[in-house]
């Protein structure tokens, strides 16, 4: 069975940096505070959220690479 | 194998002999006179528009008019026209207006939409590629099954693109309804004939499609209608294409962008003078009694008048709105581009994107 | 064996074309008594005479610019260029005439010619014989490019093409001349251009590819689906105008995309469709935009085509990757 | 008014090359007695004489193909197609042989030649003057494709093009012919090839761009930079090989870009960087990768001219966009 | 203005005169002889090579082979030569291997990396695109300083082209050492020298750039070497450059894949076999008793040999690894393609990528 599709949660799909950074902190974006235009999660968001989130990876990447 | 350079009028004016049937006909003559008048009178009006940054870049005809307007003469209504971008005697003569030769030289496609020549070309910029369309055209003629021809004129320097020659070749091999006019003005910008090739007329080149090649005065208006005439009339009987060179001189610069100082001499420039088709037919038509002074400011004025009422036509004309870009790239608009002209703020349904 | 290949598809669509438009005239070089070196134009100088089916001398820039002349006139010329890597010469007449001669006249005057010509690779031709270099059409605004992948497609669309007001390159990916046999009714409706076709539904990856390049692709979907992954095939068929709507929309669906073209990577026309999905469909990728292509080198001559040309496995191994991404 | 014009900065770099290589020589129309038409040739035949400064006739083919002959034999031809509107002829040649007599020959023979032409917009010139085809020569593998965006660029990139032993076409955006001036030293130094050059820092996002359009990419990056927006501006400079990755680089730190051409949108050399970032770079984009370019319509005369250019409005339009993303 | 027609041998190998020097040297006939009988072997080789799936498609030069031997023959060492596709007896006369050519026919680009005639051009296959290649080189080898000279083949369609065209006329401009050597063998695949153009001959296409047009006997091997060694001799004396017409007649198909039965007669084909070079230079020199049954068995053995020898090594070459494709695209490989080689699995320091 081949991987779903990641699906955006928020009413905004995020760009694939924000993506990745999610994915690689393993984080529920439906729990990020989006700051950007019509509730878009921007990458900020994801490093702020990281950065005061204890449930956050230890070691969450600080770039998107 | 020297052909000889057909000529009626000699550069002072007086005539070789005879004048040929039917242009021997004052009133042809007269008309022929009036082309190249109206010609020059266009070419004077766009450099001064061009000069006060009304105009493109412009290309004028000074000197060449004979070859222009002699051409269309000889031509029909229903024939084909495939200008270079130096024939506007030709192109007011088959009823391209001075409006739109303005509307084109000033940067506005709407220029070319003519309601004259319905069927003739646009003015060609890329030199030589324009003998192919005379080609092609001339085959629909042909299909047509009607005895029309498709004219193209080209410059000296057009001789040298493998375009000129692979359309001579098709025409011939096919036996096409198609005259291929070299206006040879000696130079092309700063190249001269001699340099362009080795070949020792431009006339010959007919012999590599197996194709009849004559040389003419080109600064004798009757013998280029004559002549030209005489290649119709071998074309609509089936004969098949001919090449004509019609040896004429470039009295002005190559473009409103140049500066023929660089490269010639005023001396030769002002020895061509000598032999400039206006005056030359001009004289003829004194000496016969058919012309004079009252006739000749008549006429100056007349075509002035003419002209300057089409630069003030040119002048008021708005530009078109920008999804004019879009108005005839294809039939209809493409889904694909719908974007794009609405980007431009466009309507795609505007068809012409006039104002 | 039922059904008809590429080659008797077009033959068909030329000779419905002639039949139905007493403008068509078809020209080029050894279509008339030989029937084209493919054997496209068979039968058609018997069956409609010289007159519309004509030799002409080796010429490729007359013959692009005098169809340009006969399509001013009204005439509906369809042009052959033997081969793509002779078209070169046709460009200046296409780009400098027949794709503006109407925007140029406001309308007065039009181009509807089509330029045909057999173009790729995978057959172990002449050098020269070989190249796709559909993107430098597809890049002239005015022209219409279109690639057929399949007889059915190449009867619809060529007669589309014909009857089309504009002109039309149209590239027949020589290589499925004869490879694949369909049942084409000679019914006289044409495919409509200007569409790309979702060839068949999935929903992991976005494959889009055109031309020769659709076996491979077709291929490739059959192997993936047997590892579990849905791929959804997009045949571009019209190149430009280039209906983007339907691949982003794919690829919004599937977040995946690998584009598979033969002609050189850099340049191709897949950077196009790459292109739009970085602009338009970015919000929707999850992965990298493949583009499985020819490489950016001359296409060799044919001990080493194959080692050139885009395999099945590669294409695979490209959606494969994009699947890692979840 | 201090420095020169790109077009005298060419004209130091081909005065160079021509004393400093007895092999380079000179070929085209107008570039001998008349300098040619926008001077770039400007009094080389006088210092250098008539067997290697040398008017053509009016042949475009055997312009390009003599090269290929020159350079075949060792010298270092470098021909002027006049405007970019006319070097459509001479793709025959350098596709089908400038570009591969090295690899036909495997090495034997080699093709050192340049083809030098004026491109681009925005000075109002005649019809087919005023085009940018710089993506049918970069999809051509096998040659370099080079274009400056400044005197100095001009100077280095010409001299970098006549010793580099690939054939290279090296296209002159003449709406910079005489728009700045700068201090060029004629040094014999060359600039490196196949090198991307990022001509401003920025965290932001960033532009890329190359020619004349380079003018209004640093005007927007300005004019953004008053809005508190710091763009990078990468100047492509060799289109083909692409250096694609000081542009991935680039978006890497900013996440964003905005690839300005004048060329039609579709199929333009934009398409080719924006396909690099929806490939190796798509997992930087925080933003749509957006281009401004021209319209996918026939380039208009020049009423119309400054409709289809893209302006630094429309940069700045983007980028602002682009920014909505973060 | 009909030129005649060059010829010393007629077809059934009598003279029509005295031989011209040197080539009435039986040694250099012997050579001629020769030169042709290794070429029709080596399309012999080929073509079962082809037929039995060993080597790609190729193009024949049964029945032309004294005009590419006789050219050839007629040519230096440090002249250059500019082939077309059909020209394999002029390539291996000026040192091209059997095996070169194998491997170039076979789809290897290694068979154009010729270790003998260093400056020659590879086979050209798109039709006349070469012309320009031996004018450029012609003024290289002006600018040299020295008296070599630039000679290119092409076919009857091959006149057809713009670059044909282009190409004389420039050298003509420019006075260049260049001679272009026509083999009209009267088919272009299958549009007959008729339906190619409505010139009478293609000789006189040279007048279209004001140079000279030839036309010589193209089955007959000394005139063919007579007639392109004194356009060579005027080339070196600074005279410029010569078009020479050669009639000959393709015996073969087009190509192997091609079938000339679907546009011309077994009759047609079978009447030109009477006229073929090889017979008729033999006969010349079984006549003139330098030629004998033991002679022409020991040569047909020895040429045999050779070739079979050179097909062996050519099928017993490994092909090229995978990045060979990169291999001479650039001088040195740009650092931005260093990523394709790598994903060929392959090294990008390997530069000719052999196995
Ligand atoms: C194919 C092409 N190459 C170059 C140019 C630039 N150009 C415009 S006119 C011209 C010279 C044309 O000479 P000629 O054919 O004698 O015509 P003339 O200008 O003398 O009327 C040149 C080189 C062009 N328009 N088209
Ligand atoms: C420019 C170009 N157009 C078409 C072809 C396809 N083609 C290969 S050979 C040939 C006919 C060539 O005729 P000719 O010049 O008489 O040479 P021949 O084959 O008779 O030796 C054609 C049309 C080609 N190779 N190049
Ligand atoms: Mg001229
Ligand atoms: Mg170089
Ligand atoms: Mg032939």
């Amino acid at each position: 069975e081949a991987p779903a599709k990641a699906e955006p949660s928020g009413d905004q799909p995020l760009s694939p940096a924000v993506r990745k950074i999610v994915e690689e902190a393993n984080v529920d974006p439906s729990r990020i505070e989006g700051s950007g235009k019509d509730g878009r999660i921007l990458k900020g968001d994801v490093l702020a959220f990281l950065e005061k989130d204890e449930g956050g990876k230890a070691e969450a990447p600080a770039q998107a690479k | 194998m020297q052909p000889e350079i057909r000529r009626f009028l000699h550069p002072d004016g007086t005539a070789t002999g005879p004048l040929p049937e039917p242009l021997a006909d004052p009133d042809r003559l007269v008309g022929l006179y009036r082309g190249m008048v109206l010609a020059r009178a266009f070419d004077e009006k766009a450099i001064s528009l061009q000069r006060t940054g009304r105009l493109g870049t412009y290309a004028s005809s000074l000197g060449q008019e004979a070859v222009s307007v002699g051409t269309a003469a000889a031509m029909d209504d229903a024939d084909v026209f495939a200008p270079s971008f130096r024939e506007h005697g030709a192109q007011l003569w088959r009823g391209v207006t001075p409006e739109e030769l303005f509307l084109y030289w000033g940067g506005d496609e709407r220029g070319s939409a003519f309601e004259g020549p319905k069927r003739d070309f646009p003015v060609c910029v890329p030199v030589a590629t324009h003998f192919p369309h005379a080609v092609g055209a001339a085959l629909a003629l042909k299909l047509d099954g009607g005895a029309s021809v498709a004219v193209a004129i080209g410059g000296d320097g057009s001789t040298s693109k493998g375009d000129f020659y692979e359309a001579l070749n098709l025409a011939g091999a096919w036996r096409l309804p198609a005259i291929f006019v070299i206006s040879n003005n000696q130079w092309a910008i700063s190249v001269p004939r001699q340099a362009q090739t080795a070949s020792r007329t431009l006339a010959q080149k007919a012999l590599a499609a197996g194709i009849p090649g004559w040389q003419v005065d080109g600064n004798d208006a009757v013998a280029v209608a004559s002549c030209v005439g005489d290649a119709i009339a071998r074309a609509r009987e089936g004969a098949g294409p001919t090449l004509i060179e019609a040896l004429t001189y470039r009295l002005g610069d190559h473009t409103t962008a140049d500066d023929a100082r660089r490269y010639r001499s005023d001396e030769e420039v002002s020895g061509h003078w000598k032999e400039e088709p206006l005056t030359r037919l001009r004289t003829y038509l004194a000496n016969e009694g058919h012309w004079d002074k009252d006739r000749e400011e008549a006429l100056i004025r007349e075509v002035r008048q003419r002209i300057d009422e089409a630069a003030e036509h040119y002048l008021a004309t708005p530009p078109q709105l920008p999804e004019a870009m879009f108005a005839h790239l294809f039939a209809t608009l493409p889904a694909p581009l719908e974007d794009q002209v609405r980007s431009l703020g466009g309507d795609a349904g505007n068809g012409e994107g006039s104002p | 064996m039922s059904g008809v290949t590429m080659v008797e598809a077009l033959n068909l669509a030329l000779a419905r074309a002639l039949r139905e438009d007493e403008r068509v005239v078809l020209l080029g070089e050894d279509i008339a008594a030989d029937g084209g070196v493919f054997r496209v134009t068979d039968g058609l100088l018997a069956t409609f005479g010289a007159d519309r089916v004509r030799d002409t001398p080796l010429s490729e820039t007359v013959i692009a610019g005098a169809s340009v002349g006969l399509a001013a006139m009204g005439y509906r010329p369809v042009a052959e260029i033997q081969f793509m890597g002779f078209i070169y010469p046709t460009i200046d007449q296409m780009a400098n005439h027949a794709s503006r001669l109407r925007t140029r006249t406001r309308g007065r005057l039009s181009c509807p010619m089509v330029l045909r010509a057999p173009y790729g690779g995978g057959v172990h031709a002449p050098e020269h014989h070989s190249e796709s270099m559909e993107a430098m059409f597809a890049h002239i605004p005015g022209l219409r490019v279109v690639i057929p992948s399949s007889p059915r497609a190449a009867y619809g669309l060529m007669l589309a093409a014909i009857r089309d007001p504009a002109p039309v390159v149209f590239l027949e990916p020589k290589r499925l001349y004869r490879a694949v046999r369909e049942t084409v009714e000679d019914t006289g409706e044409a495919l409509p251009l200007d569409r790309c076709a979702v060839e068949r539904e999935g929903r992991d990856l976005t494959l889009v590819s055109w031309g020769a390049m659709m076996l491979e692709t077709r291929k490739a979907a059959e192997t993936l689906a047997g590892e579990g992954i849905e791929a959804e095939i997009v045949d571009v068929r019209t190149l430009a105008p280039l209906d983007a709507r339907t691949i982003v929309d794919s690829v919004l669906k599937t977040g995946r995309c690998v584009i598979v073209h033969e002609a050189p990577l850099t340049g191709g026309f897949g950077a196009e469709i790459a292109a739009r999905l970085a602009g338009e469909g970015l919000m929707s990728l999850v992965a990298p935009v493949a583009r499985v292509a020819g490489y950016d080198t001359v296409m060799p001559l044919l001990r080493l085509e194959a080692a050139y040309m885009p395999s099945t496995d590669r294409i695979c191994e490209a959606a494969r990757q994009a699947m890692e991404f979840s």
